[in-house]
């Protein structure tokens, strides 16, 4: 089952380029929720075994990440009107190229790391890094306050990939508390946007940058 | 015992403002009582100094008294008190309910903070003792905070003391690493490199330089003088700025073997600040600040001393440390009272007339006769003219400097070669700055409405002024009496300084000075009384003043502060910068035409305002950089990320 | 030292500046083709002032009284450091060349302050003049006591011009030329006498120590005419045991040679008074400093 | 016993939550701070406190912070119940718990031995604290309150990467992988050091964040400027030492593994980085919120510069930590009070504070002459300490860089706070009725007295304290 792996991170790989080239934001919410069913698979695959927490992990994982955030996000769009288009500050083709330099990056920036005798060959690091880096992309380039908790959200998957390294060393309880911190912040952000969106009658956060120098 | 006492002085001083803040803002009694407790400090404080000069006490690690410790304390004590009983009357808690009570409360604290940096034995008290000092100094100078220039003129103040502080860090921060205690005790040769001991003394120069107002460092001192009230300012020019000499002398008794260029380079900086101090005095037609640079030129001579008397340390010159030193000290002393009388008199004046300027006033010796015969006893006292105080503490610096030439070091003697003639000059300008400032207030016709309605100060002011005109006079007439303290305090600096069996009154003829003095005074009683005799047996016609025929002479026709000074700030011109206002060619029937120069201060607002300025532009450029955008705050994050991890 | 000596220098001191003035004009009413005033003028001018009655502007206080007096005083005092000719000065001491300029000091501090004491613009103009040459004066006579210190060896005026002076002149014979060039520019500045002031134009505009003068009268500026002929007076001798350091060895010729020296100064000061032109008056400064560095010049030759 | 410390906070927020008097609600907070102190008190006092096979531990460092959060919390919570009184129209429900939970967070955090607990605990603390600073509920208070969310959030999440670099490190070199900081510390000369080193800069990094360290300090201006002045005493006070407190785990972490003089480098350019910053930015400030913002930027470089000069300078850093907190709090507290007098916080609108609201400004000013390291209050000792620890280690540059760049925060602080406090008072169009009663100025009080005490007298068991605090930091046991 190990050997599954890589094709799922190559997929995770792929639906980050997806995240970053889509223009329509309900496409980027999409992809992101296919990209959490994959890591709750993922860790799955990634224990070896089906004890009954790796199963409960990766229920909790797909739920949340997989189901319940993108609803949120679905029904933030909906509730506060938020027009469907990404608004970028770099164009899709910038984006594009920069993910792939980033996914480069990364992979480089991994081989310069030693790597444990069974994890190597495995995509793990550059997958998780790359994602990092993807999260940071959206993050930085994206103007909607939706699409920075998007970038929020990918980013946190690439460190989730990274925790597929260290299945042993995390006690479920952590990993579920990493969870619902994930969640609760993602739902106080949901709240801020809300609230943004009533005060502003926009969620662009172009209008947030009243506090300045 | 004797430590006891003087502990108790600097307790009572600190509470003395604290009884004032419970009575009512418009209440003096609250202030009397404050006068009352100082006082009493006072009189304890210069008891237990006096004492232990006598009666040696061991040292703790906290406090230690020794005979350096002595000279500065008892000014501390006296002028503080001396002006605390002027404030009586000059600032009247009824006359000033907004900010009496802060005054007397920092007023208070000042001194015993002052007294107690003297004493401090270790670093870390020296410093707390230092801030508080320096913080209640700001709190006297903004005493009128209301008012934009004073606010200006204490913040000045409160940047140069905050780098004087951060200075201060620095040196004992220094002199921890080489002694690993924070004690305040000498330290071996070797003990560090040599650059440390070099660091610690630039250091030293610098942040005792910033308090006592040595020039180039000396901006924040006029400004906050001429701000301040009369007797804050007294006490400020008169013992406050000396703490840092205070600082400065300890320090360097500290460190080991100093190098000749030490001794060269404040030399170099005394005469600097005297010649230059004196010549932007000339400048000024504020009383205030012109007694503020004077006070620059004060320390320039006491740094003088204290130059030669480093020049002997390394050299072992026993005679060059005690003239040297003994000049520095006692003119410590001189300078303490004669300042603080001038600018008690100035005080009085300000009071009688609301104004500082110079060129508003004239004709006050009919009006305040008195004060005018103080201030004229304190101009004199300050030109180093005999038989006052300020001519013994020259003469032993001058004594000194002439010692240098037989030293047969040619670097030495070219030192004395140009500060004899410098301090020469520096005393030829003050004589000609307080003709100015003494004429120009006090004698002549009034130049305007407020000078007309003046009015002699109470007694309660021209009290304190005549005690500082007796210390003066003393001190003049009898340095003989006050040798042996200063060898006391000498003995603290350098204690091999008496090795060779050389003392002070060995090598300084001060009872000659004695005798002099009270030839002098027989000659001007005896010349005055033929004089009075004569113009009696003669007659005296009263008359206007000879104006070449002129018919109406009147008090615009007098000559002005600025016109006397022209010549000289014309000399000056090249470091003074004075911006003037000559009068325009005019036609055959000139028209009211009007001549007017102004000086202002070449380092802070030549030099500093205008880079502080530069420095804020510079950093408003940055600004940029956080301009509410999240998506340029995520990326800082990124980039500094990949910055620390392509670290290594 | 003998009593004797001391009375001599006192009565020297109190008698001969006056006759000084006399010299001096003689000198220039022969240069003029004049007969001049008589020798004993000066004293015939101090007698008679100090019998006439004073107006005294009513704008004055005692400070105008104070400024004679303490000028007459600081010069008398001056004088008894001074030694004169090959003989001790009464009261010497180490150091007392610091107090011998500062009483002159003194003297201009009160002087200056009497002048402002009228309000009168000329006096104020003056009074502003004289304090300021002063300052670069001084520098100068502090430069001339250095290197006659550093000859010497010793503090103390006596000390300084009495024994070794002839000896100076052979080991520092140039320093000693430049030190009295310079001492005698200080000398003419500080007594107002032609080429930097003239005491007798009519011009007030154009005078410094004269016009601080003008509301003076009667008994006081007869003490005023009396001070600045006694501080021309000591000044002089002080150039004169450098420029002439003969000793006898008879002490009573020594007097005579003084005091035929002190006339022949005298006299060459009122040739200089004839036979130049008064300068503008901001050439004074310019002078005042070359004097400064003349005699810095001559500290530099003994640096070698 | 030791996750009472935790819980009993938690359990008050949930009784804010459910109690129905708004009157008396104010209230649980300044009695949930006094329980907290009576119990840390005691647990200090105890031997050993630890729990959970060994995930909660109370060490030395633990210790030391944990007693300043909970003092610090007390006081502040003394503000509260006047406080809300004057926000009457605002809900005190979400305040009160809000507070209580970050106390027990605060506290989870200083107890936690075990990486991603204590990465929960931090992330819980900010997303406790969010709804605080949404207080106001302002669109200027919504605005910062996004910025530190989001900002915090990324910040933090790279703290979790770095945590599970650092478990890795351990994996690699074919130990058992482990997030239990005593077990790393075990493990640590044997951790694989390209790992080890990226752990650190990631954790750096991310708790940086939440400190407030330049460059990832740009939510603090935002969101301490608009957050009430208690909520930013809490936050530039108690949300950084935590954040300090875990960088401190895992340089001892880095020491324990030889590592020490990768880490210090990289503290001491951070930490002049930050004074740098702070001090181009508190040049002509003109909010004085703003500038108090950017004052705990400095402090925190000021904090992490102290632990890279190492030695004395950690004893200092430590030292700092208490002074600048308790510091900070004199400052917050009073500004907030001079906030609320004027209506505004510009240094246009506001003048003359020492006349229009005597003591909350004469503390002010007092407070700025704390925090910017005049003797003799507390910041001046642990200023001094590190500036002598830095020269005693013979790093010369970094001492005169330390002095400039507090000389040129001084001018810069310095003429806005003078500007505000001095002069005649200004009456801004904003200006309030508000007055100043002992239950405003009190706990700034205190904490004056605290700051002033400890620049004059440490007491031996706060001394041995710092000392075991220290020699923990640089040993890791």
């Amino acid at each position: 089952m190990y050997q599954l792996i890589d094709p799922i991170l190559v997929a995770v790989l792929l639906l980050n380029f997806a995240a970053l080239g889509a223009s329509q934001l309900r496409t980027v919410i999409h992809a992101i929720a296919l990209q959490g069913v994959l890591l709750g698979v993922l860790v799955v695959v990634a224990h070896n075994e089906f004890t009954i927490w790796a199963v409960l992990m990766a229920c909790a994982a797909i739920t949340l990440k997989g189901i319940f955030i993108p609803r949120l996000l679905f029904h933030a769009i909906r509730e506060v009107s938020i027009r469907r288009e990404v608004e970028p500050i770099i164009g899709f083709i910038a984006s594009l190229l920069l993910g792939g330099l980033g996914t480069a990056l990364a992979v480089l920036f991994s081989n310069t790391l030693p790597i444990a005798q069974e994890h190597v060959g495995s995509l793990i690091v550059p997958a998780a890094l790359s994602t990092t880096l993807t999260g940071f992309l959206i993050l930085t380039t994206r103007v909607k306050a939706i699409t920075q908790v998007v970038g929020y959200l990918v980013l946190e998957n690439g460190i989730f990939i990274f925790g597929m390294l260290l299945v042993e060393a995390m006690p479920f309880l952590v990993e579920i508390g990493v969870l619902l911190d994930l969640f609760v912040a993602i739902f106080v952000m949901g709240i801020i946007i809300n609230r943004i969106s009533r005060e502003f009658s926009t969620v662009s956060t172009r209008n947030l940058s009243s506090l300045k120098e | 015992m004797t430590q006891l006492l003087v502990i108790t002085a600097i307790v009572l001083h600190a509470i003395s403002g604290v009884p004032g803040l419970l009575f009512k803002r418009s209440a003096d009694a609250g202030q009397k009582l404050s006068v009352a407790l100082s006082t009493f400090g006072t009189v304890v404080g210069i008891t237990g100094s006096i004492a232990s000069l006598w009666f040696s006490t061991p040292k703790t690690s906290i406090i230690a008294i020794d005979g350096l410790s002595v000279i500065f304390l008892l000014p501390i004590f006296l002028i503080s008190t001396l002006g605390s009983i002027y404030g009586l009357s000059y600032w009247k808690q009824a006359d000033h309910p907004d900010n009496g009570q802060k005054l007397r409360l920092f007023y208070g604290l000042v001194t015993a903070a002052l007294a107690a940096v003297t004493i401090a034995a270790n670093a870390i008290v020296f410093l707390v003792a230092w801030e508080i000092m320096a913080l209640s100094a700001y709190f006297l100078i903004t005493t009128e905070d209301k008012d934009t220039a004073v606010r200006e003129s204490g913040w000045v103040y409160l940047i140069a003391t905050h780098l004087a502080t951060l200075c201060l860090f620095g040196l004992f921060a220094l002199l921890h690493s080489a002694t690993g205690s924070f004690q305040l005790s000498p330290l071996t040769a070797g003990a560090v490199a040599p650059g440390v001991f070099t660091a610690m003394f630039l250091l030293a120069l610098i942040g005792f330089g910033l308090k006592a107002g040595l020039m180039p460092l000396h901006m924040w001192l006029p400004g906050a003088h001429a701000m301040a009230p009369s007797h804050v300012s007294a006490l400020m020019s008169g013992v406050l700025i000396k703490i840092g000499i205070y600082g400065f002398l300890r320090l360097c008794s500290l460190l080991p073997e100093p190098p000749l260029w030490w001794g060269g380079v404040i030399l170099a900086v005394g005469v600097t600040s005297g010649v230059l101090g004196v010549v932007f005095a000339l400048g000024q037609h504020d009383l205030k600040r012109l007694l503020a640079y004077h006070s620059i030129e004060n320390i320039g001579i006491i740094t003088i001393g204290i130059g030669l008397a480093m020049v002997g340390r390394t050299l072992e010159r026993t005679d060059f440390v005690l003239l040297g030193m003994a000049g520095a000290l006692l003119h410590v002393w001189n300078h303490g009272l004669f300042k603080s009388l001038l600018f008690l008199s100035a005080g009085a004046v300000i009071h009688a007339t609301h104004t500082r300027e110079i060129d508003q006033l004239g004709g006050l010796a009919k009006s305040m006769p008195r004060t005018a015969l103080y201030f004229a006893v304190g101009a004199a006292a300050i030109c180093g003219l005999p038989p006052l105080n300020g001519f013994v503490s020259e003469f032993l610096i001058y004594l000194g400097l002439f010692h240098s030439l037989n030293s047969g070091s040619g670097m030495t003697w070219t030192a004395a070669a140009f500060a004899i003639p410098a301090l020469a000059m520096i005393g030829a300008l003050a004589v000609t700055c307080f003709v100015k400032a003494f004429g120009a207030v006090f004698l002549g016709v009034a130049r305007s409405e407020h000078a007309r309605h003046a009015h002699e100060a109470k007694s309660m002011m021209t009290g304190p002024m005549l005690a500082l005109v007796g210390f003066c006079l003393a001190i003049g007439l009898t340095p003989l009496l006050v040798a042996p303290v200063l060898e006391h305090g000498i003995r603290a600096w350098e204690p091999a300084a008496f090795d060779s069996g050389q003392k002070l009154t060995m090598l300084a003829p001060l009872g000659w000075l004695t005798i002099a003095g009270a030839a002098l005074i027989v000659l001007i009683t005896l010349g005055s009384f033929v004089l009075a005799r004569r113009l009696r047996r003669c007659g005296v016609n009263p008359g206007v003043t000879w104006d070449c025929g002129y018919a109406a002479p009147a008090s615009t026709m007098q000559y002005t502060s600025s016109s006397f000074a022209q010549m000289i700030v014309a000399l000056f011109s090249w470091v003074l910068r004075p911006r003037v206002e000559t009068p325009a060619e005019q036609p055959v029937f000139a028209n009211a035409a009007h001549f007017h120069s102004h000086v202002s201060d070449i380092v802070l607002d030549g030099v500093l305002r205008p880079s502080f300025r530069f420095g804020a532009k510079i950093t408003s450029s940055f600004r940029f950089l956080q301009a509410g955008n999240i998506h340029a705050y995520l990326f800082y994050i990124v980039l500094f990320l990949i910055c620390l991890l392509l670290w290594r | 030292m003998l009593i004797s000596q001391i009375i001599v220098h006192v009565v020297l001191l109190l008698v001969m500046p006056p006759l000084l003035l006399g010299v001096i004009g003689k000198t220039k009413a022969l240069f003029g083709g004049r007969v001049g005033p008589p020798l004993f003028q000066a004293f015939f001018d101090l007698i008679k002032l100090f019998q006439k009655g004073s107006v005294i502007s009513s704008t004055t206080t005692w400070v105008f009284r104070a400024g004679p007096v303490v000028g007459l005083a600081t010069a008398i005092l001056a004088g008894l450091f001074i030694p004169f000719g090959g003989h001790a000065s009464p009261v010497s001491f180490s150091g007392d060349l610091i107090l011998f300029a500062y009483l002159f000091a003194l003297g201009r501090f009160f002087t200056a302050s009497a002048a402002l004491d009228t309000g009168s613009a000329f006096e104020g103009m003056g009074a502003a003049r004289e304090v300021t040459f002063s300052c670069l004066a001084e520098p100068a006579l502090f430069f001339g006591f250095l290197v006659l210190a550093k000859l010497s060896g010793s503090l103390s005026l006596t000390a300084m011009l009495d024994g070794p002076m002839p000896n100076s002149w052979g080991a520092a014979g140039a320093s000693l030329v430049l030190v009295a060039a310079s001492l005698f520019i200080v000398l003419l500045v500080e007594n107002s006498r032609i080429p930097f002031d003239d005491p007798n134009t009519h011009l007030e505009l154009t005078m410094i120590h004269e016009v601080m003068v003008l509301d003076h009268s009667g008994p006081a500026l007869g003490m005023i005419l009396y001070g600045a002929a006694m501080k021309l007076f000591v000044m002089c001798a002080l150039l004169l045991r450098i420029v002439a350091p003969f000793d006898s060895g008879n002490i009573w010729v020594d007097w005579g040679i003084f005091a035929v020296g002190m006339l022949a100064l005298a006299m060459v000061i009122g040739v200089v008074e004839s036979i130049m032109a008064r300068f503008k008056l901001t050439f004074v400064p310019t002078f005042l400093v070359a004097a400064c560095l003349l005699s810095a010049f001559g500290i530099i030759l003994l640096l070698r | 016993m030791v996750w009472l410390l935790v819980l009993i906070p938690l359990l008050l927020a949930v009784a804010a939550v459910l109690i129905p008097s708004g009157r008396l609600r104010p209230w649980l907070v300044p009695f949930g701070g006094l329980i907290q102190v009576v119990l840390v008190v005691f647990a200090i006092s105890s031997e050993n406190v630890s729990g959970f096979q060994g995930w909660l531990l109370l060490d030395p460092l633990g210790k030391l912070v944990l007693l300043f959060i909970s003092v610090l919390f007390f006081i502040c919570s003394l503000y509260v119940p006047g406080y809300l009184s004057l926000r009457a129209e605002r809900p005190t429900r979400l305040f009160c718990a809000c507070l209580l939970s970050m106390l027990g967070m605060m506290t989870l955090m200083t107890l936690s031995h075990h990486l991603g607990l204590m990465w929960v605990a931090m992330e819980a603390t900010t997303l406790a604290s969010a709804p605080l600073l949404l207080f106001n509920s302002s669109t200027r208070s919504l605005e910062a309150t996004w910025k530190y969310l989001l900002i915090g959030s990324v910040g933090i999440a790279l703290a979790l990467l770095g945590s599970f670099f650092l478990a890795y490190a351990s994996l690699y070199e074919g130990l058992e992988s482990t997030l239990q900081f005593d077990d790393l510390i075990k493990l640590a000369p044997h951790l694989s050091k390209p790992w080890l080193h990226a752990a650190f800069v990631l954790l750096l990094v991310g708790y940086g964040t939440k400190m407030g360290l330049a460059p990832m300090h740009t939510w603090k201006p935002d969101a301490y400027g608009e957050a009430p002045g208690l909520v930013g005493a809490l936050l530039a006070g108690g949300v950084t030492s935590c954040a300090f407190l875990a960088i401190l785990r895992f340089y001892s972490l880095c020491v324990a593994s030889g590592e020490a003089a990768f880490a210090r480098e990289i503290f001491i350019f951070s930490g002049i980085l930050s004074m740098v910053v702070a001090a181009v930015f508190m040049i002509r400030q003109r909010d004085f919120k703003r500038m108090l913002a950017y004052s705990s930027v400095e402090h925190m470089g000021i904090l992490v510069l102290g632990i890279g000069v190492g030695g004395l300078a950690t004893y200092g850093a430590l030292l700092h930590l208490l002074t600048n907190g308790l510091t900070k709090g004199v400052l917050f507290l009073s500004a907030g009070n001079i906030h609320r007098a004027f209506g505004s916080k510009l240094t246009d609108d506001v003048r003359g504070a020492i006349r229009r609201v005597p003591m909350s400004g004469a503390l002010f000013l007092a407070g700025f002459l704390a925090i910017t390291g005049s003797p003799p209050f507390g910041p001046f000792i642990s200023e001094f300490t590190i500036l002598n620890g830095a020269i005693g280690s013979g790093k010369f540059v970094v001492a005169a860089l330390f002095l400039l760049l507090l000389a040129i925060v001084f001018v810069g602080m310095g003429s806005t706070v003078l500007r505000v406090t001095q002069g005649t008072p200004s009456t801004p169009a904003t200006a309030t009725d508000f007055r100043e009663s002992p239950r405003f100025v009190i706990p700034i009080l205190l904490f004056l007295g605290m700051s002033l005490l400890l620049g004059l007298y440490i007491p031996p068991q706060l001394e041995s304290l710092l000392k075991n605090a220290a020699l923990f930091v640089e040993n890791g046991v």
